[in-house]
């Protein structure tokens, strides 16, 4: 018996959040340290993962189930496999950073602020362990509310309140329709194999008729494209992103929208294969309008954010044509690209909110010649910018280039469209750099800024070393994620082989 | 018999009617027992002679006067004035609505057709009869309107009691 | 001349008569007590909850019917009963200090709720429609004196009168049913004997179905399904505030019991009729329900319609018509108790002297002054908007899975669709309460012992069954086996 | 003869519906607690007419049941008629509509 | 010694970490000298690599290295690993060989700027990923310093960021780069696809079994020419180049002369085993290259801007390159590359210095007469300069004829036309540029004038050895005697031959005469700048009076870039902004926030419904009988 190593993860912080309840909510010194702590703790409880995970095999490992609501087939069951765990050790590892960014960034209801960031980072771990249907549901929806909560106290005061609200809605309107879909699901499953359950890995083995799976698939592939978000379900993210704060932003772009592409690569796909097949085309097309659409937008924002914003959605577009193409090199660089994103857009919300904590604006315009007064905070953002535009050598490239690679594969015509993001990429990022970074300082207040702090340049140690690490030695991380690729491309490709009945569901669908 | 059945429901309506489209408060109030006497003798006729018995002391009896105290305590001696803004809309629509009613019962009774009843056995709906019943198998719902009546009283005393301790 | 009274046990009517007791007992102790000391009568009201729960304990698993077969003793029943216990021992605790606001700190008050309490576990058990009818009007009655208590008060008037007339107006309609059905059913309302009398295609179809058509009016009424919902707003928003939650948990939950031992165990084999006109009522419950509820802006109102959507989904869960749907009925009830009475203390504490506060807006910045109590509605909120990890959720989860397995997908689809606009106005509470500053200082909210202890068991309560939904679900589903027709 | 059931049937739905008009468009409070009163009235009679054609005397049990329902509601009602006219001086139910939206 | 072939690239990237984490608290001498020496040992280590390398018998003369796997998911497999070969190694000892010079210089030459030490990081850097571009084994791995390269160019473009000309030369170079990298990309794909695998020797010999012309190939081959195009500043995107010259001179002659611009050639010759295979791929490289070479160097005419000049004459003797890989003369192509790599390097670097020695100057018309004060420069400059006109016996001159000699007699006269054209041009602007800086009276601001000076050592040496160079480069490769050039045998086991047309094999006295008639070529294009602007000074302007509207067209280089603005980038942001401002914010988001505002209308308008009046809700009540009623009895 293995200690529960996933339980501790997805509870210790909510114990932690409990802890902070009952510190002295003047002292926010304590408060901050206290929450280093407990993330840090959550950190080196989550290497255990990384080092004892078998890379040999797709299967779901460190698994702990425990009987629910076993009337109703549900349990509380929890695991992980190559595509969980990378992401996991991203939020695990990002946290304490993010921690160390609120230090000077949240100055007043710290306490809420703080048992908000650790109960977020308990659903998101939740949501990626969960292994049985209703459970991960569960996890979706609960974090929703502390980042609401982030969002909407914490946010910048003028649009907050809208910001945090849509976020809220747009989410919830595409995850109720998953809900029903489950539902369906579930007694489908019941009515033809006899045993009612939420259990995700039985629920894979049964083909289900082409009509429902259809319906399903959207139900399902709305919930997701929406957290995605890919095109023409984004608009929430730009606003959530400039309006929340700068922990909230980075935590957002690096994990909250992973879940979306996560929900896709662990329960659209393998559930319903043949619907995902049908679909390729369809979500193909968006990715890549995505892509080029959230590109060329990105270039004209005259916010340093919502810059950002957009060009997650530019990538996370490339990330889902990865993941529809079906091939090795597609999905694990999809996956790669998910971890890059979370790093390289991370650090750029973190590059905008140091500066937007000296300056209190976001504004392009009010920048210019920064790289003067600020070297190292150029030469670090200079990185980051380029790891963001798919530099070789740097982390953004080996996601960008593998996606790109397997979409040739399945569609040339897609993959070159998409290719032509990279350019947009660099016009866009380096455009904004330029205006920022570059040129005479003609802003007084720019004249004496000073340069990041030892605390600041912490924060980005790590995050650099990574960028660098999976941009020159990747095998690190495709390893891990090998054998459950393998997995389910090869479940992709018996899909395409087996013939599913079209006859419709004895459901009643109409009524 | 059937004769005497159409003379009562005659009376009946007429001063369900008047009830209905008296102005005067009062006057319907004295209408209002006039059809309760006519449906009472209706009863009669049902063999119900025990109900009609109460229909005409309790009802005609204790609940009318009830009414017409209050009336009078609240002296409304003038009639019903128009409506300030009472719209007329609701009158007529309220009308052609329930005339609607009436019609989809009927229709739907009509739709019904029943084998005439047999003739009925001495002593149906006399006192006994009631009794019997109402102390064997009514017996719970007979103590229940005990705490319905208790449960009327202490409201009306709460409502209208003169003033708080 | 003999008369053989048939053979009962008074224990299987245990509860009203303790109830009854009870209540009659606090008039007595009011009449003797001397004058301005009314500590003895909520004492007593809890404490009479506190037996007739025990004795309700006692009951459990034997089923049965007794008083000449006008009383069902079993799980359902019994389930309900706790229900009703609960809810109405809540209601007296947050009722105290707010009546002595109001110096309405009556006796009677206490007494009429236990009599009310009586009325709705009548209707939750009775066998016979006459019984339905008399434990409904014992209900109703109360509830419109309650609803009347602060009688120099235009808005409490207004309110209890309005109550009345249409209360009276659509009991008739019910009574016109159950006339039309006593004709149907060739003349007896013993509700186990109505399926064998109703089945087929007896000559006596077009009766029943006027029957049921009207039953569903009269039901309707009382549980605020529109389009016989009008009345909820403003008599919720008139009566006292405390009457208000009364009215909300109690009302609604005994008529749904009702409703449901009514239509499941007596209509089984006429479902396809009653079934789809509950779905259209159920559908346009619950969307003018979250609709209108956006454009509140007092509190009481706004609850008032968000009962009125939550009638919507349990409506669903009786459209499901299976034995999941009578399960996640009973469990939603409850969960609906626990989340609105507490929703409901919370506004009697932030109303704080006489209600001065209702409106929405004055929840401004509650967060960072009580950020205990804000929690603590927030997770009302939530809660009512169906999030996990609280009952809400997993009571809504219960009836669209109902709705699902009993394939009605589109239903499901509305409903959830109709949760996501519901979470609008729950959430523009925690809107104002968090990320709003507040307008002006209200002063600060003061809270009684009575109040907080219910705001600890309801916010508990939410959560845990919330988290561990088992248990119920096993009561539920174990009571819900006398219906044959599911 | 005996009258048959339906004929009783329809008077008390015509009374009915008139107790429905009643409350629809009079204004007066009283009126309209009568017309009420005058549709449990109504459905009195149709109970009856059943128990008559079944000959079976728990209709009339229920008629009985109604009455007394019937005159508690009376009095509760009343209470509050008074109640209000106290401190409204008003008995027009469309004078009282504090309540709305 | 091969074995440590990964630490030539590893010493400038040593040296890049060094300068760029520490420099800055380092004295500036340091860190030129890490700079230099770092790039100085990596010249060494090829040096040595390259005498073992001669060892070897010219069959076995490829050599691969692999460091680590560095990608790999399913069948795709991409190494970090070393090819060495005659190609490479070429490349290697250039580009290091160049470099080291280059360093030198700066050392001096930027000795004045407080931004030294970001300086030699920049261009470690850059070395480093040129030496892995040159040596990589893998068309990924080379793709890694192809970018690296771009990269390096754009931050040393943008050095003096301060410039807003500056930076945006350095963002435009990037981006058309990308533009080209792009076709790059899509190049490796279909190799992948087409081959399952990206090394090159794999590749290679797979591509031998595909007919000549085969669809997928010349696919491929235009697909990486785009990516040429870019990096190598050809037709149409060779605009970044002049505008490049904003960076510092050492830069311009390193990076935008000598090696970083010739990696298009370089990659081409590289593939020469799939290029032989296109007939079609092959003949538009030599269009475009052709069409560069004249095209550049007319705008090169009217430049008065000395390193633009050299920037126009760059981006033609590309074209030079280019054209002979287009006839399928790679060597030549490769050997042109080398020995422009030493003269253009050489005449930037003396422009540099006569920038110094003017204190920035860079205007042509402000000079003039320069000779007596930095008679070094001048005489290296001049040096260089005949070298580029092709002057026998400077190195220029082998490599030029060469490529003139194949351009007739293995491409189409038309080439040769272009080609010789071209030289007449070159030879006339180079030498306007020396008589207009050198020669002539003086016109230099007075207030420069009195401290104009030869530059310090530190800068000049390199030009000597520079100079030298290109005198004596030419002679590796000695047409006509047979065995006499070194450079086509050394090479030959790297380079595939055109396979689909018998190789012409002129005569010895045909190719003389060639020669003879570059020479005269060339000698017409000096005679005529010298009769311009010595003996007839005031020539030029009446020349320019005739022909207003054609110098005009010249002087703005054909508004090849106002073209592009208006036709491509700006319509591109307009483009945009309307995505943002009506498809995103009215379109997309106003459904979004539409849906929600209906909500709010209906329930606005709903509430009134509840009009209070108790009646009104009983007639509800009643419609609602009414309706059920009707429902159920009436089906």
């Amino acid at each position: 018996m293995q200690l529960p190593i996933l339980s501790i993860l997805v509870f210790f912080p909510v114990l932690g959040a409990v802890l902070l309840a009952l510190l002295d909510r003047k002292n926010h010194k304590l408060l901050k340290q206290v929450t280093l702590g407990l993330s840090l703790a959550e950190f080196l409880f989550s290497l255990p993962l990384w080092f004892r995970f078998n890379s040999q095999t797709a299967a779901m490992q460190f698994v702990e189930r425990y009987d629910w609501l076993p009337q109703y087939g549900i349990s509380y069951y929890v695991g992980i496999d190559g595509f969980s765990l990378l992401l996991i050790m991203l939020s695990t590892f990002l946290t304490p950073l993010c921690v160390l960014a609120t230090w000077t960034d949240i100055q007043h209801r710290v306490k809420e602020f703080m048992i908000c960031l650790l109960t977020l980072m308990a659903g998101m771990l939740g949501v990626f362990v969960a292994l049985d249907l209703f459970l991960f549901y569960v996890f979706w929806e609960v974090m929703l509310i502390p980042m609401y909560l982030l969002i909407g106290i914490w946010g910048n005061p003028a649009r907050r309140v809208y910001a945090a609200i849509k976020f809220f809605l747009f989410t919830m309107f595409g995850s109720v329709l998953m809900l029903v879909a489950i539902l369906v699901l579930y007694f489908y499953a019941g009515k033809t194999t006899g045993t009612y359950t939420f259990d995700l890995l039985k629920l894979y083995g049964l083909n289900v008729p082409f009509n429902m799976q259809f319906w399903m698939f959207l139900a399902f592939g709305l919930a997701f494209a929406i957290k995605v978000p890919m095109f023409p379900f984004h608009t929430w993210l730009p606003d959530a992103h400039t309006e929340a704060p700068t922990v909230g932003s980075v935590i957002l772009a690096a994990v909250l929208l992973k879940m979306g592409t996560y929900g896709f690569l662990r329960f659209n796909m393998p559930l319903f294969p043949q619907a995902a097949l049908y679909f390729v085309p369809l979500f193909s097309i968006l990715a890549v309008i995505g892509i080029v659409y959230g590109a060329l937008v990105s270039m004209v924002q005259k916010d340093l954010k919502r810059l950002v914003a957009f060009s997650s959605v530019s990538h996370l577009g490339f990330v889902m044509l990865g993941l529809f193409t079906f091939n090795m090199p597609g999905v694990q660089g999809g996956i790669i690209q998910m971890i890059n994103h979370g790093l390289s857009t991370g650090a750029l919300f973190l590059i905008v909110g140091m500066i937007y904590e000296r300056r209190h604006t976001r504004m392009i315009a009010d920048f210019g010649g920064l790289s003067t007064p600020m070297p190292i905070y150029a030469a670090i953002f200079m990185i980051v910018t380029l790891s963001s535009i798919g530099l070789p050598g740097l982390n953004g490239f080996v996601g960008e280039f593998l996606i790109l690679l397997g979409a040739f594969k399945t569609n040339p015509i897609y993959a070159t469209i998409a290719a032509t993001g990279v350019i947009f990429a660099a016009c866009y990022m380096l455009w904004m750099f330029q205006r920022v970074m570059f040129g005479e300082v003609t802003n007084e207040k720019n004249k004496d800024l000073q340069d990041l702090s030892c605390r600041e340049i912490a924060i980005f140690v790590p995050l650099l070393l990574f960028i660098v690490w999976i941009g020159v030695y990747p095998s690190t991380f495709l390893e891990k994620t090998k054998a459950s690729t393998e997995n389910f491309v090869a479940l992709m490709e018996k899909a395409k082989a087996t013939k599913v009945s079209l006859l419709h569901g004895d459901k009643g669908e109409a009524r | 018999m059937q004769i005497i059945f159409f003379i009562l429901a005659g009376v009946a309506l007429v001063s369900g009617g008047l009830v209905v489209f008296q102005r005067h408060p009062l006057r319907s109030a004295l209408w209002l027992i006039v059809n309760f006497f006519a449906v009472a003798g209706i009863y009669l006729l049902a063999h119900a002679e025990f109900i009609a018995a109460i229909q005409v002391i309790v009802y005609a009896g204790a609940i009318m006067v009830l009414f017409l105290f209050v009336i009078m305590l609240l002296n409304l001696r003038e009639p019903e004035a128009e409506a300030r803004f009472m719209h007329l809309g609701q009158k007529v629509g309220g009308i052609i609505l329930a005339g609607f009613t009436v019609l989809l019962l009927i229709y739907g009774v009509l739709q019904v057709v029943l084998p005439p009843g047999k003739a009925a056995p001495p002593g149906l709906g006399n006192t006994e009869s009631i009794a019997r019943l109402l102390f064997t198998d009514y017996l719970l719902p007979f103590e229940v309107t005990s705490v319905l009546l208790l449960v009327a009283i202490v409201g009306a005393v709460v409502l209208a009691k003169s003033k708080l301790k | 001349m003999t008369l053989t009274i048939p053979s009962f046990s008074l224990a299987s009517i245990g509860p009203w008569i303790t109830l009854s007791l009870f209540a009659i007992a606090i008039l007595l102790a009011d009449a003797l007590s001397p004058k301005g000391n009314r500590t003895a009568a909520p004492a007593l009201a809890l404490a009479g909850l506190a037996v007739a729960g025990f004795q309700t304990y006692s009951l459990w698993g034997k089923p049965g019917l007794d008083f000449a077969r006008m009383v069902y003793v079993d799980n359902f029943s019994l389930f309900f009963y706790m229900v009703f216990i609960l809810g109405t021992a809540l209601t007296v605790l947050i009722s105290l200090q707010y009546l002595k606001d109001y110096g309405k700190n009556l006796a009677e008050y206490y007494a009429l709720l236990l009599f009310a309490t009586v009325g709705m576990m009548i209707m939750a058990a009775s066998a016979h429609l006459i019984m339905i009818f008399l434990g409904l009007e014992v209900m109703s009655i109360a509830v419109y004196v309650l609803a009347g208590l602060f009688r120099e008060d235009a808005r409490s008037n207004e309110a209890a009168l309005k109550y009345l007339i249409l209360g009276g107006f659509a009991s008739a309609f019910l009574l016109f049913g159950m006339a039309m059905l006593y004709g149907a059913a060739g003349g007896t309302l013993f509700l186990s004997d109505l399926p064998a009398r109703l089945a087929g295609d007896n000559l006596l179809k077009p009766l029943t179905l006027l029957a049921i058509a009207l039953l569903l009016v009269g039901f309707g009424f009382k549980v605020a399904s529109v389009p016989f919902h009008m009345w909820t707003p403003d008599v919720y928003e008139g009566a006292p505030t405390s009457v208000t939650a009364f009215m909300a948990v109690g009302v609604k939950t005994a008529a749904f019991a009702a409703f449901a031992r009514v239509f499941f165990l007596a209509f089984p084999s006429l479902m396809p009729d009653w079934t789809i006109v509950l779905w259209v009522l159920a559908v346009a419950t619950m969307t003018l329900g979250n609709i209108v509820a956006i454009a509140q802006t007092n509190i009481k109102r706004m609850l008032a319609y968000s009962s009125i959507a939550h009638a919507g989904y349990l409506l669903v869960a009786l459209v499901a018509a299976n034995q999941l749907g009578a399960v996640s009925l009973m469990y939603y009830l409850l969960a609906y108790t626990l989340m609105n009475l507490g929703a409901f203390g919370v506004v009697i504490l932030v109303g704080r002297k006489q209600d001065s506060y209702l409106s929405i807006y004055d929840y401004a910045g509650l967060g960072a002054q009580h950020p205990a109590l804000a929690a603590a509605m927030a997770l009302f909120m939530f809660a009512l908007a169906g999030i996990p990890p609280t009952a809400g959720f997993v009571g809504k989860f219960y009836i669209f899975s109902a709705a699902v397995k009993a394939g009605y997908i589109w239903l499901a689809i509305i409903g959830v669709m109709n949760s996501v606009v519901s979470v609008y106005y729950y959430l523009r509470i925690t809107v104002l309460m968090y990320m709003k500053p507040a307008e002006a200082d209200l002063g600060a909210v003061s809270f009684p012992p009575a109040v907080t202890a219910t705001l600890l068991v309801t916010a508990a309560g939410v959560l845990l069954i919330g988290i561990f939904p088992g248990f119920l679900y096993n009561l539920a589903m174990n009571s819900v086996k006398i219906f044959p027709g599911l | 003869m005996v009258v048959p059931v339906s004929y009783y049937l329809a008077l008390s739905i015509a009374l009915f519906a008139l107790g429905v008009i009643g409350v629809l468009i009079r204004r007066n409070v009283l009126v309209i607690l009568m017309c009420i009163e005058m549709m449990l009235n109504a459905v009195n009679l149709a109970f009856i007419g059943f128990a008559d054609y079944f000959k079976a005397v728990d209709g009339q049990m229920f008629v009985f049941f109604v009455m007394t329902v019937a005159a508690a509601e009376v009095a509760v009602g009343l209470a509050l008629i008074v109640a209000i006219f106290r401190n409204r001086a008003t008995v027009y139910v469309d004078e009282l509509n504090i309540l709305k939206w | 010694m091969m074995d440590y072939v990964w630490l030539i690239p590893l010493f400038p990237f040593v040296g890049f970490l060094i300068n760029g984490l520490v420099g800055k608290s380092l004295p500036k001498n340091v860190v030129g000298t890490i700079g230099s020496v770092a790039v100085g040992l990596s010249f060494l280590v090829t040096v040595c690599i390259f005498f073992q390398f001669l060892k070897l018998p010219p069959g076995a003369r490829a050599v691969e290295k692999v460091v680590f796997t560095w990608i790999a998911s399913g069948t795709f497999q991409a190494q970090a690993a070393f090819l060495i070969d005659p190609l490479s190694l070429i490349m290697l000892l250039i580009v290091s060989g160049v470099s080291t010079l280059i360093h030198i210089y700066s050392v001096s030459y930027m000795h004045e700027e407080e931004g030294f030490y970001r300086f030699f990081t920049y261009l470690n850097l850059f070395v480093c990923m040129m030496l892995i571009l040159v040596s990589a084994n893998n068309f990924l791995l080379m793709f890694v310093g192809w970018e690296g390269v771009g990269l390096c160019s754009y931050l040393l473009i943008g050095y003096y960021y301060e410039k807003q000309s500056a930076s945006d030369a350095g963002k435009k170079a990037f981006v058309v780069n990308r533009i080209g990298d792009f076709g790059f990309l899509l190049g490796i794909f279909l190799i992948f696809w087409t081959f399952g695998s990206i090394n090159f020797r794999e590749v290679f010999a797979l591509a031998a079994k595909y007919p000549v012309g085969a669809g997928i190939i010349t696919a491929i081959t235009l697909c990486l020419f785009l990516g040429a195009t870019g990096k190598s500043a050809q037709l149409p995107l060779y605009t970044w180049l002049p505008d490049a010259m904003e960076g510092p001179t050492p830069v311009s002659a390193l990076i935008h002369a000598a090696t970083m611009v010739t990696a298009g050639v370089y990659m081409v010759a590289r593939c020469s085993a799939l290029y032989s295979l296109a007939p079609i791929s092959l003949t538009v490289v030599a269009t475009v290259g052709a069409l560069t070479a004249i095209f550049a160097a007319t705008i090169g005419m009217a430049q008065f801007d000395i390193k633009r000049v050299l920037a126009y004459s760059t981006v033609s003797q590309l074209g030079y390159m280019f054209l002979a890989c287009g006839v399928g003369a790679y060597v030549s192509g490769i050997f042109h590359l080398m020995t422009h790599a030493f003269f253009k390097a050489l005449l930037f670097l003396g422009s540099g210095s006569v920038m110094h020695g003017l204190s920035g100057e860079l205007d042509m018309r402000k000079m003039g007469d320069l000779k007596k004060h930095m008679p070094i420069t001048y005489w290296t400059f001049l040096l260089a300069t005949l070298a580029i006109a092709g002057i026998f016996p400077f190195a220029g001159f082998f490599s030029k004829d060469e490529i003139l000699l194949h351009s007739l007699v293995d491409g189409k006269a038309i080439y040769w036309g272009i080609a010789t054209a071209a030289a007449f041009i070159t030879a006339f602007y180079m030498f306007r540029a020396v008589f207009m800086t050198f020669h002539g009276e003086s016109r230099v601001d007075h207030h420069v004038a009195h401290h104009i000076h030869e530059s310090p050592p530190l800068m000049t040496v390199p030009l000597m050895i520079l100079a030298g160079l290109s005198v004596v480069g030419g002679f590796v490769g000695i047409p006509l005697i047979e065995g006499a050039n070194v450079f086509r045998d050394f090479l030959a086991p790297a380079i595939t031959p055109v396979a689909f047309r018998a190789a012409a094999h002129p005569t010895a006295t045909f190719e003389l005469g060639m020669m003879l008639f570059s020479m005269t070529v060339a000698g017409l294009g000096i005679y005529t700048a010298y009769k311009m602007y010595i003996l007839f000074p005031d020539l030029p302007t009446q020349i320019t009076e005739k022909f207003r509207t054609i110098y005009d067209l010249v002087y703005h280089k054909y508004y090849v870039d106002e073209v592009y603005d208006t036709v491509v980038v700006e319509p591109i942001k307009e483009g945009s902004n309307l995505l943002w401002t009506v498809v995103d914010a009215k379109g997309v988001d106003g459904v979004v926030n539409g849906s929600a505002g209906i909500i709010a209308y209906l329930s606005a308008h709903l509430r009134k419904l509840e009009t209070g009046f108790v009646q009104n809700y009983a007639f509800a009540i009643l419609l609602g009988v009414v309706v059920i009623t009707g429902y159920l009895i009436g089906r």
